[in-house]
């Protein structure tokens, strides 16, 4: 996946000159993941520049950047290095247009590995999505696989607003496939569905869609059809597809690995709680982390989903 | 004493900026009225910073990009920034920061600090866009606690940004005293931190500032990189309307500051210069008074905004799964009216 | 309810050595809303230390102080200046106990204020307890009256864990409440019921119960009896309470001023749907903040959700 | 060429220095190797790093506290953290975090510069509570354009904490080298923006660590406040062994830094003293061997932790909503195994 990135990177900086490359180690060295790998070769060190190691400078010079003509594209270098940036997240990019009844705006994609489960030190492991999903004004983008990463961060970075773009660590090599480089974006702001299913919907989303089609796979043999929606957009979410899936099946599982307790999970269990509960025919299930802090290594898939877990929470469903 | 900078003799000049400090100051007083009177949200006078503030106005050029704190109101005024704007923003409304004049300076930034990073990033943009303009960005002396205010003259001084820094240092932060921010004896000298030049000034000389600031703004636009200037004055009012500023400091203190104030200053060297006396002054009074009042009038005559408002620039376009609560904040919605 | 919340500091202080209070304009000015006006006077500048002008230090110091034998309550202006704070919440005050499985602890406590609807200024207004309920290792808790914010903040600094400490600015003057300073502190992680009733159960916190209350008021006469449920500890979420009100009333009502998407709301629902469904007479309903901007104040009425809007929510569970 | 410090004369506790830095590079060379192999995490080499880290170490007492950030591997042995600790750690398991010995010391800091704060509000502890305790927090030459360093660096100025700050200048931040993270010539010169004390120190020079860092500590602790410490070294290593430092430096920077690295020094200094010969350095080295072998078979022999550690330490006392998670936890838990 991570070369998909790479060049998305690489056709938008071609065709619009005002995208800007920035982060920590973004260029001689290509990115710690190789994400920007032969940007700055191809296209100087004005337009891709490793900044000093800061990251609330990385944020707010995007923002000063963004609203005086330029498309920054930063890399955070782990999700867990991402807080000292909020505040100017938080408080100026997200409202930036808002602030001024749109004088100034904010075109500004900011990148940044999500998940464990690569043996990683401590704090290369986060996946703190539901800080940035209730941030109003500002998209959070995940992609599940090197196509749709390709595709959706053209359209991050084509996007005239601000969209946090979450790469799931464990994606980056493990998953490879053939990526047109043909500047086709896809669509934000609408879910994926990555197979149709009639007997339960599975909503997931980045590197949990792995273990969801081991899982389907497994449910399969067992006479269970699976519907697998890949969220993609984590906010806002597109709930139509979600709700137009369950009223199919009338069982829903919600998968992901950030810690469950007001995750992005809960936020759509209780939007079908809403407008699905007619259509629900057993408890709406999450698969989600722990609430505990995400392990050093030896314990991470302690932590993270299994396969097992997704299927016994479907079977759950039928249970009842 | 050092000469006075060429640009004194400009008489037209000298006296536009004892004009624009005249009225921001009875712009100031109007506004903590105002608020007094339930009229105005909580408000930041500027009192005591009108030559900090105007010099630094007269200092830039109309393409360079400000970046304000909230109260460096003469800077926004002498750049075209209206009245009336004003009192929108600090009335609780957002179109206050849709300046029609100067459309890509920066809106009020509360979260101290954090507007250091936005002027070093719109530097870093004109670098990039090969634009001979500059950033400058304003901090008060308890902002050069924050992080932020570090970054931003570390970056600046690593890239080579067309970007000044100016810290009114006005001796407060709401009820902190410069020393209790820091051991360094002079805020100036944080600029060594990032390899920059740092200079104090006497903040209440408006001649000085617009000299200091020009240099600095000249040399970033010609390429030789960014610096910072520290303005010494004297917050001479409450930290805001919120705040009751006797707990904490004494009269005597406040009295003393007055002696110095920036007003006096340059009048008295007006009237030396025989360019001013007491039937220009009030003829002078009474001109800002009727601006102040017809820019109090506008502002009092806007309808509050429509729920729509908090929808409307959210996104470029809003998305889909928005609509509803829209609808939701119509019906729910106030009833609009005056205040 | 500020005279209450210096109370509690000062109780706490007299009695305990090692309680040390920190922040901006926490001294001489005893801070900004007043809650911890005559402290230093009292307990002298090194245990009532304003700080410099900075949240990272604030929360950053606090690490190295709790770590090392005090217990400092440190105070961050208004919620909407937390942000800087948050990268040392969330890596190092939450964590600090479990990376060092025990050694090193974080008995810290910092209280900010909450919410909006005193015409204050921008970013002065915020409801953001998302970002900090999702965060593992940390509690979070928000007080709705006098008694309640004394005998919290009491238990609040007890614990010898960190607990971030909510405190509504709707609520700092409007409500006054005889307060005996006995030092008694009120249970964590548990619900109070303000009001018992059969028909609806409406879960809120902070502020909102101000409205919450008023709104049933106006039920009972419609012959709606509603069960108002406090939540005060906002994670981890006394669920239990909640859901045996539930299975009693058969409706939930879930009423906050933050954002609604991804809010504490959506956790309640989505674990009601999970462990309560079968007693759902009707779809959940969510009366919370708009997914936009917190507005500046002339419109901070149209933001903040208003007695209307959870009376129509109460009987909407009732259409079906 | 400064005079030897009066310690040199201390042949002992040089010979010990000499010893503790021979161990850590052994010590090093095994981990990477077991990271090669398979059996330890991403591990970030102290090679070249040792005179420095060990001369912090030999500089502080027991009680003081340290805050390290991730490759102060020579500081924490000589203060008591075990080799088999470190291996936890950097094996995937907190464990390693729980030092037998010294209690009191911070564990790796990962977040860059976070660590100057504890280092400070230890510092703030220990004069609140009148006890006659240093504390020091390490950082990188990138650590250095974090706010929260410069943050640090101001809070310990203004309230004259006994704190001393040592940044390990060793050229590099990952790929970025310390010219592109500042325009300051030097990075001890940060210390003028928080109105305190910094030096430039031969990080290569153990001799000369122990004395400025002793001297610094000193200071601190008789009250006279904290100070700033530059080691100027260089990072032989790769960043990690998740890193390949060919991609963006040269071969020949890293060959001319070898010439000045550190064991050669001090190793000819114990030459010429008569105090060491060929015959003593295979017999240290063949000992180190002993030890760095034994505390790898007592690592790779520990047991996986059970998936309860996750919540054993959570907090206190677990909350009775998160009980049923540590079934779950349990009933899918991998099985537990050496590696
Ligand atoms: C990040 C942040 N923290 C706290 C505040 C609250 N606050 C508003 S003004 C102020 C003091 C600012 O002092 P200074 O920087 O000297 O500016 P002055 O008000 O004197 O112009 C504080 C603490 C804030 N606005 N932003
Ligand atoms: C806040 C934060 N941002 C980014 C990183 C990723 N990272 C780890 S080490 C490193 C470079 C550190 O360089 P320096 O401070 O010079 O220390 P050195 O590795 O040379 O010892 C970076 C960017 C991090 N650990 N923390
Ligand atoms: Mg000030
Ligand atoms: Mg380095």
């Amino acid at each position: 996946m991570v070369e998909a990135i790479a060049m998305a990177h690489g056709w938008e900086m071609q065709h619009d000159a005002n995208v800007v490359v920035i982060g920590q180690d973004v260029g001689a060295n290509g990115g710690v993941f190789r994400a920007t790998a032969g940007l700055q070769e191809r296209f100087g060190k004005d337009r891709v520049q490793d900044t000093p190691l800061a990251e609330a400078t990385i944020a707010g010079m995007s923002v000063g950047m963004a609203t005086h003509g330029l498309k920054p594209v930063a890399e955070i270098q782990f999700m867990g290095f991402l807080y000292p940036a909020l505040d100017q997240i938080v408080n100026h990019m997200s409202r930036m247009r808002n602030r001024t009844r749109g004088r100034l705006s904010c075109p500004v994609v900011i990148r940044t590995p999500h998940g464990g489960g690569i043996h990683a030190p401590e704090h290369h492991s986060e996946s703190t999505e539901t800080m940035l999903c209730h941030i109003p004004g500002i998209r959070v983008v995940c992609p599940s696989s090197p196509v749709r990463a390709y595709g959706l961060l053209l359209a991050a970075i084509r996007d005239p607003d601000p969209v946090m773009f979450l790469e799931p660590v464990r994606l980056y090599r493990a998953m490879r496939q053939e990526v047109n480089d043909d500047g086709q974006a896809l669509p934000l702001d609408v879910c994926f569905i990555l197979r149709e299913g009639c007997d339960v919907t599975i909503v997931t989303w980045g590197a949990m869609t792995m273990e969801t089609l081991r899982a389907v796979t497994e449910l399969d043999k067992r006479g269970i059809s699976a519907e697998v929606i890949d969220l993609a957009t984590l906010s806002p979410i597109d709930i139509e597809t979600i709700l137009a899936s369950v009223a199919k099946t009338g069982r829903l599982v919600i998968v992901h690995e950030a810690a469950r307790n007001v995750g992005v999970g809960a936020e759509i269990a209780a939007l079908v709680a809403e407008h699905g509960l007619y259509d629900l025919l057993a408890p709406v299930q999450r698969v989600a982390g722990f609430d505990t802090i995400m392990p050093l290594f030896k314990l991470e898939h302690d932590y993270i989903p299994s396969v097992q877990r997704i299927i016994d929470a479907v079977e759950h469903t039928f249970a009842g | 004493m050092a000469p006075l900078p060429q640009f004194a003799a400009d008489t037209a000049l000298v006296l536009r900026m004892y004009r624009a400090m005249t009225l921001v100051r009875v712009f100031d007083a109007k506004a903590v009225n105002l608020q007094r009177t339930g009229q105005l949200g909580t408000y930041p006078s500027s009192l005591g910073h009108e030559a900090a503030h105007v010099g630094v106005g007269a200092a830039m050029r109309p393409e360079d990009v400000l970046a304000p704190v909230y109260r460096e109101f003469g800077t926004q005024l002498w750049r075209g920034v209206t009245m009336t704007e004003i009192l929108t923003y600090w009335g609780g409304d957002e179109r206050g920061s849709d300046f029609a004049v100067p459309r890509q300076d920066f809106a009020w930034c509360v979260p101290i600090a954090t507007q250091t990073l936005h002027a070093a990033g719109a530097a870093m943009a004109f670098k990039v866009l090969k634009q001979p303009r500059c950033a400058l960005a304003y901090i008060g002396d308890g902002g050069t606690s924050e992080g932020a205010f570090y970054e931003a003259l570390n970056l600046a001084g690593a890239r080579d940004l067309p970007v000044v820094f100016v810290i009114i240092n006005n001796g407060w932060a709401i009820s902190v005293p410069v020393a209790a921010q820091t051991a360094a004896q002079t805020l100036a000298q944080k600029a060594v931190a990032a390899g920059i030049p740092g200079v104090q000034v006497d903040g209440n000389d408006v001649f000085a500032v617009r000299e200091v600031v020009g240099e600095a703004l000249e040399a970033a636009r010609r390429g030789a990189g960014p610096s910072l200037i520290e303005a010494l004055t004297y917050r001479l009012s409450d930290h805001t309307t919120a705040d009751d500023a006797s707990r904490y400091r004494s009269g005597q203190e406040v009295k003393d500051a007055w002696a110095l104030e920036p007003l006096i200053r340059i009048r008295d060297f007006l009237i030396n210069a025989g360019l001013w006396d007491g039937a220009k002054e009030q003829a002078l009074l009474d001109e800002c008074t009727l601006k102040v009042d017809a820019a109090v009038t506008e502002y009092l005559g806007k309808a509050k905004p429509s729920s729509d408002a908090m929808f409307e620039h959210l996104f470029a376009a809003l998305p889909a799964r928005l609509h509803e609560q829209r609808l939701i904040a119509r019906k729910y919605a106030s009833k609009p009216s005056g205040h």
